[in-house]
């Protein structure tokens, strides 16, 4: 069984030189120790209430010896996470910029085209990315086990992580920094393209590309894509449990009460509505804490969900 | 024992520590003393200097607060400390340094069984202390009225924050004195056992010592 | 005097009284055994429920709130109302007068306060139970701050047993110093006590800071003082420091009793002096003094200063040395030795490897660029229990058998407890073991739901805790129902001064304080002087 | 056993602490820029240590006590040496 997660960027074969180290190192020790203990156990086990021992009391050759080989291997792992991270904190020139922002529970993309993404990060391979993130409200960290990146963001300054993926594919990003109800639904997917997709995407023809093949599925199936991929997960279930926000089982049709004190049928219009003015319509035992996503999500994705939506009985 | 004994000897033993009657009776020899008079006098003067220190670190993060703020926002630390009355914060030092006197003469005092001597010091330092209390009462009472709250900005926070936590412990500092000053009323005390009004006195000399520093730190350095 | 002393502390007062009011130290540390033990089994019960939600992603059993709840409790009861006043508390309290040759520690008043504050703030920390938080134990800010949940009580709470914390630690230093019987000289001290000694040190000198912070976090929930929340111009990074300048501290006060009990044991069953006393008994000073300086190794990804960062790491390796040297010492004491394996000292044994296992682990979180990768993730998890279960409840059981004859005046089972101890050395691996992997996979802690591609692993873990559960009721059990006929003074043939009496002692210890003319565990034959 | 000094010498002490007390408030009114602080610091510890030698007898204690009574110091310069590093060197990032 693989015990490290897949490798893709320059950072991860460092770590991964690390972790083996040191696991050589502890294997070894506890290898060492392990044996001893047992050996001792055996060889000098009790024979008689009288055994007689020697009053060793100590010995500086060997008290020496361990304390040395040990003040060494210390260093020597220092060193290796120094050099590393020396590293991994330097930026690289030509680093491209993308900002996040952070917020319960849902990560937002800005590059700098204009173009904005949610839970989504799209970087093209081989190229150097400084990420200038920060936080809307508590803490949260910036993880992905492929990239080894780790870095909390918050809500005073900036902070950066500089990577350079090396292989195309799509990655974990968790929020590791405890966040609140929703924390380990905070996820993400960060996009690895080619030079080439990552310029298709960037000038919009793979969106209408996609958008074309999405036509093709049934809006429904879109839907349930859209629910994971733009975040709606993290805060609405779809088997009847309670969340952040309210779950979307038997949503449709249902009569909803608002903070207000009005009431009203979610029907089309209504889910329409709170996807795009969250703060309009406040359903009676929520926190105002949903996004808007006006310009997130265009009108046939609105469908596609509230499609998806109906099929939630 | 039923529940009303029980409930009134813990109520008993918080009052009047001293009084309490261990269960096992006879574990302490002679009721007061379990050890040696020199041992227990060394001890209790150990145990409360390092008490002073936990109190010296309970500070420690008010100072660390303090010292990073400041170099963050310069301005409004020297805003906020022009905004604060350094008459009132003078006299409140000067008022605490002198109580300070006043208990180190009656630590004195006791050790020389001049028994009026340390009622009167005793006295004048709660009465000190009270002073002191009426004054950051006014103080405070000033600020609120002007809008200013724990919470307007870091420098008031800092403020509020460190004053009310000495302000604790003058209040406690006013507690121990005054049951020390009820047990010399007693007849508690004498030149042969005057521990506990000398590691009373050193609590308040601590609570001066944090003053020394708030006064100058808050008040003066604009 | 000695009429009273004809009598056993336990048969000495009868009733609730003669306990909650009593002064002895060791009715004291046998109250704070029972209370720790009490939370100990609700804090266990919060990490079984815990383990089992983790059965399948998703709610298995409770929803995301409540497992939050779940391990903000787990976590923050079994650090501030277990494992930091525990060993040292209980065992301390029982322990350091009689090894020392005192009749009582030196307030003894104080230290029957110390219990009842104790006992006053973990009353606190159960009220906050209505509406519990749900911030971790580590209490970080702003999330802390805007929670809707009851963080004040439950901060207010380890505040008050700060208190006692701190009160115990004077207490303990000072009767070392003061009260030492005659002959009794720093180099005749039992580890166990230089062990307390360094804990001691540890509670007096980092609680106030942790102190002032929950302190401080209650004035920023109340008044909004600001100095943590960002939005008001606070920085949530500097709490950190604040916590953590304690928390760290504190894993070693958890520790360093541990320790201490293992030190004591090892001679014991192996009939030859410790290995190395000095170093043993300078390396506790040593991690307690640099321990103070290590803080930051909490905060490597939490944007603390590359520079600082650099600086921290540094200085975490040079406290794992003087730990490398204590492991190395213990297992010479066998060598040669006359090796008995009883419970106590097979705990004792499984100390030293299980602990070995995490202090390594921690060697990869203190590495820079690993820990970047590691934090926050299940490896984390897996050496804190290895450290602290495999560590220091290993170390707190060996304890408990070890000294069972001596507390009770009675004696256990050896062969079922061997069978519990077995159960719960298999048990624990089956449990934290697949955690590394999770974790160096990118397995995130305080995470509710999971990526089903982790779901076998932790259900390994999640069998673990039934099996560990089972060897725990077991040993509970084994020591609930000691065995006919009284335990003879000194059941080991132990050198040391606490074996020196009846079975339990009598109220006053000694009938007259002893005085002492040989070095501390002074077994064996003398060879030729070695240089 | 403790008795330590006269009453003529706690006096004595404490004008000298009004001196002091004077002197901070005095020079407070003038403008050393950066030095500010150090010197109302400076200043305060001369009072801190003249209450303690003197009022609270550690010039009379034995090295234990200095110990634990300097200890916390250094804790405390170290809290605020390493917190204020990390607060001000952020920007080597
Ligand atoms: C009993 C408690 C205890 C103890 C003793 C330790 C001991 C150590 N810990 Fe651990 N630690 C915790 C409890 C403890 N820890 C807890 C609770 C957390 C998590 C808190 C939270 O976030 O919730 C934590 C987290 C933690 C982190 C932060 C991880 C993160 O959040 O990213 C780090 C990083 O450096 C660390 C390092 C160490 C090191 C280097 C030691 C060293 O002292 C270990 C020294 C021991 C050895 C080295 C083994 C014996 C030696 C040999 C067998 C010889 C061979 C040795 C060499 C080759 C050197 N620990
Ligand atoms: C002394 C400290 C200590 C101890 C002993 C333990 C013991 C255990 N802990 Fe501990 N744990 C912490 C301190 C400790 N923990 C801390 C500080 C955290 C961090 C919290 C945070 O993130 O804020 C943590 C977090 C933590 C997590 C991570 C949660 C998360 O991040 O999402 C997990 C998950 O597996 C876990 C599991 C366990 C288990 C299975 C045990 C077991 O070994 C316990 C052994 C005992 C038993 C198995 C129980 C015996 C059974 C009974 C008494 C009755 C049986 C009951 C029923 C049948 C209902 N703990
Ligand atoms: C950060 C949490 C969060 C995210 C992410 C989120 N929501 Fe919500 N949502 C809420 C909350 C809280 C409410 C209830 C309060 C309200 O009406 O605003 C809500 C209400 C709704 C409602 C009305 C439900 C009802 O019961 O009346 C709809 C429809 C909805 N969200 C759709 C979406 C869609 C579609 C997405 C993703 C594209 C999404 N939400 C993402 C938190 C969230
Ligand atoms: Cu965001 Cu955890
Ligand atoms: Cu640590």
């Amino acid at each position: 069984m693989n015990w490290l997660p897949q490798s893709a960027s320059t950072f991860a074969p460092g770590v991964d030189l690390i972790l083996w180290l040191v696991t050589i190192i502890s294997v070894l020790s506890c290898v060492l120790i392990g044996f001893l203990l047992v050996y001792f156990c055996v060889k000098y086990k009790r024979k008689s209430d009288n055994d007689q021992t020697p009053a060793i009391t100590h010995d500086s050759f060997l008290e020496t010896l361990w304390t040395v080989i040990p003040t060494i291997l210390c260093i020597v792992i220092f060193l290796y996470g120094y050099i590393y991270y020396d590293e991994y904190t330097t930026t690289p020139k030509n680093a491209v910029e993308i900002n996040v922002t952070a917020k319960q529970w849902i990560w937002s993309f800005d590059y700098s085209n204009g173009k904005k993404t949610l839970n989504e990060l799209y970087v093209p391979v081989n190229q150097p990315i400084r990420l200038v993130m920060q936080s809307d409200d508590v803490l949260h960290s910036f993880f992905v086990p492929a990239f080894r990146v780790k870095q909390d963001v918050m809500g005073n300054r900036y902070t950066y992580i500089n990577f350079t993926a090396t292989k195309e594919g799509v990655y974990d990003l968790y929020c590791t920094e405890y966040c609140g109800t929703a924390h380990s639904d905070m996820l993400g997917k960060v996009h690895v393209l080619s030079k080439a997709k990552f310029a298709s995407w960037e000038d919009g023809s793979a969106d209408k590309a996609l958008k074309a093949s999405a036509a093709n599925i049934p809006p429904a199936e879109l839907g349930k894509q859209l629910y994971s991929s733009k975040g709606c997960v993290a805060c609405h279930s779809i088997d009847g449990a309670d969340g952040v926000g309210p779950t979307w089982k038997g949503l449709f049709g249902k009569k909803r009460l608002f903070v207000d004190g009005s009431s009203a049928a979610a029907d089309e219009n209504y889910i329409k509505e709170s996807i795009l003015y969250p703060g309009e319509k406040m359903v009676e035992g929520y926190a105002p804490v949903m996004p808007s996503y006006k310009g997130l999500l265009d009108d046939s994705e609105i469908t596609a969900i509230i499609e998806y939506i109906k099929t939630l009985k | 024992m039923g529940f009303f004994d029980v409930t009134s000897k813990i109520i008993k033993s918080i009052a009047y520590p001293s009084e309490m009657v261990p269960s096992i009776d006879d574990h302490a020899d002679d009721g007061e003393h379990h050890f040696d008079p020199v041992t227990e006098h060394e001890s209790a003067k150990l145990g409360m200097w390092l008490f002073l220190a936990t109190e010296l670190l309970l500070f420690g993060g008010l100072f660390a607060a303090y010292a990073i703020y400041r170099a963050k926002y310069p301005e409004m630390f020297m805003d906020g400390s022009k905004s604060l009355d350094v008459v009132l914060g003078t006299v409140n030092t000067v008022i605490l340094i002198f109580s300070s006197l006043t208990v180190a003469v009656a630590v004195k005092a006791i050790q020389e069984n001049r028994i009026k001597l340390v009622k009167l010091m005793l006295w004048i330092t709660i009465i000190c202390a009270a002073i002191f209390a009426v004054n950051k009462y006014f103080e405070y009472t000033y600020k609120f009225s002007k809008g200013i709250f724990p919470g307007t900005d870091i420098f008031y926070s800092i403020y509020f924050a460190s004053t009310g936590v000495h302000m604790l412990h003058v209040f406690i500092g006013m507690i121990v004195l005054g049951i020390l000053l009820r047990k010399v009323y007693k007849g508690k005390y004498s030149k042969e056992n005057f521990t506990a009004i000398e590691i009373g006195g050193l609590y308040w000399h601590l609570v001066d010592l944090i003053w020394i520093y708030l006064f100058p730190l808050l008040y003066l350095v604009g | 005097m000695s009429e009273v002393n004809e009598k056993n502390y336990l048969e000495n007062g009868e009733g609730f009284a003669s306990w909650f009011f009593t002064v002895d130290h060791k009715r004291i540390g046998v109250m704070y055994l029972w209370a720790i033990a009490v939370f100990f089994i609700i804090a266990a019960i919060a990490s079984f429920l815990v383990r089992f939600e983790h059965l399948t992603p998703g709610q298995t059993i409770v929803s995301a709130d409540t497992y939050n709840v779940l391990f903000t409790l787990h976590g923050s009861m079994m650090v501030f109302l277990f494992i930091v006043p525990g060993v040292a508390a209980s065992f301390g309290n029982f322990l350091i007068p009689l090894m020392i040759g005192a009749k009582d520690v030196i307030f003894p008043k104080l230290n029957l306060y110390s219990f009842w504050i104790y006992l006053a703030g973990a009353a606190i920390f159960m009220i906050a139970l209505a509406g519990p938080a749900d911030t971790g134990w580590t209490f970080y800010t702003p999330y802390s701050i805007e929670t809707g949940a009851n963080v004040i009580l439950i901060t207010l709470g380890i505040f008050v047993l700060g208190f006692s914390s701190i009160l115990t630690g004077i207490n303990f230093i000072v009767t070392m110093h003061k009260l030492r019987a005659p002959g009794m000289t720093w180099d005749r001290l039992p580890l166990f006590c230089w062990a307390a000694y360094a804990t001691s040190l540890l509670q007096v000198l980092a609680t106030p800071v942790v102190g002032i912070t929950l302190l401080l976090l209650i004035g920023e929930r109340y008044f909004g003082l600001g100095f943590f929340d960002p939005a008001r111009g606070g920085d949530p990074v500097m709490f950190q420091h604040f916590f953590w300048f304690y928390s760290h501290p504190a894993v070693y006060i958890m520790i360093l009793p541990a320790m201490g009990i293992i030190s004591e044991i090892m001679p014991v069953f192996s009939r030859k002096p410790i290995f190395g006393y000095k170093a043993i008994a300078y390396a506790s000073l040593a991690i307690a003094l640099i321990s103070f300086l290590v803080w930051g190794h909490h905060m490597f990804v939490s944007g603390q200063s590359k520079l600082v960062n650099i600086i921290f790491s540094v200085i975490t390796y040079a406290v794992a040395v003087p730990t490398a040297i204590k492991v190395f010492n213990w297992l010479w004491t066998m060598h040669k030795g006359s090796i008995e394996l009883s419970t106590a000292m097979l705990y004792s044994l499984a100390f030293i490897f299980l602990f070995t296992i995490g202090g390594l682990t921690g060697l990869f979180l203190g590495a820079l660029a690993a820990d970047v990768h590691l934090h926050d993730t299940y490896f984390v998890v897996a050496h804190m229990h290895y450290v602290m279960i495999g560590g220091t409840v290993f170390g707190f059981f060996a304890a408990l058998h070890f000294w069972y004859p001596k507390m009770w005046g009675r004696m256990f089972d050896e062969f079922k407890a061997k069978i519990a101890f077995v159960l719960i050395f298999i048990g624990f691996n089956v449990v934290f073991f697949p955690q590394f992997i999770m974790g160096t996979l990118g397995m995130p802690r305080r995470y509710f739901n999971y990526a089903p591609e982790f779901q076998s692993l932790h259900q390994i873990s999640t069998y673990g805790t039934w099996i560990i559960g089972a060897g725990f009721i077991l040993m509970l059990w084994v020591l609930m129902r000691p065995l006919p006929g009284k335990a003879p003074g000194n059941p080991y043939r132990s050198v040391s001064l606490e074996w020196s009496m009846d079975s339990p002692p009598g109220t006053f210890n000694f009938d007259e304080i002893p005085t002492i003319t040989e070095p501390v565990y002074n077994y064996g034959t003398k060879v030729e002087e070695e240089s | 056993m403790d008795n330590h000094g006269s009453y003529k010498q706690l006096i004595n002490i404490w004008i000298f602490l009004m001196f002091l007390t004077f002197i901070t408030v005095y020079v407070a009114q003038f403008d050393f820029g950066a030095l500010n602080v150090p010197i109302a610091l400076l200043v305060a510890s001369i009072k801190a240590g003249v209450v303690a030698l003197h009022f609270m007898h550690l010039k009379h204690e034995d090295g234990l006590t200095w110990v634990f009574a300097s200890y916390p110091i250094f804790l405390l310069f170290l809290l605020i040496a390493f917190t204020a590093t990390d607060m001000f060197s952020r920007v080597l990032n």
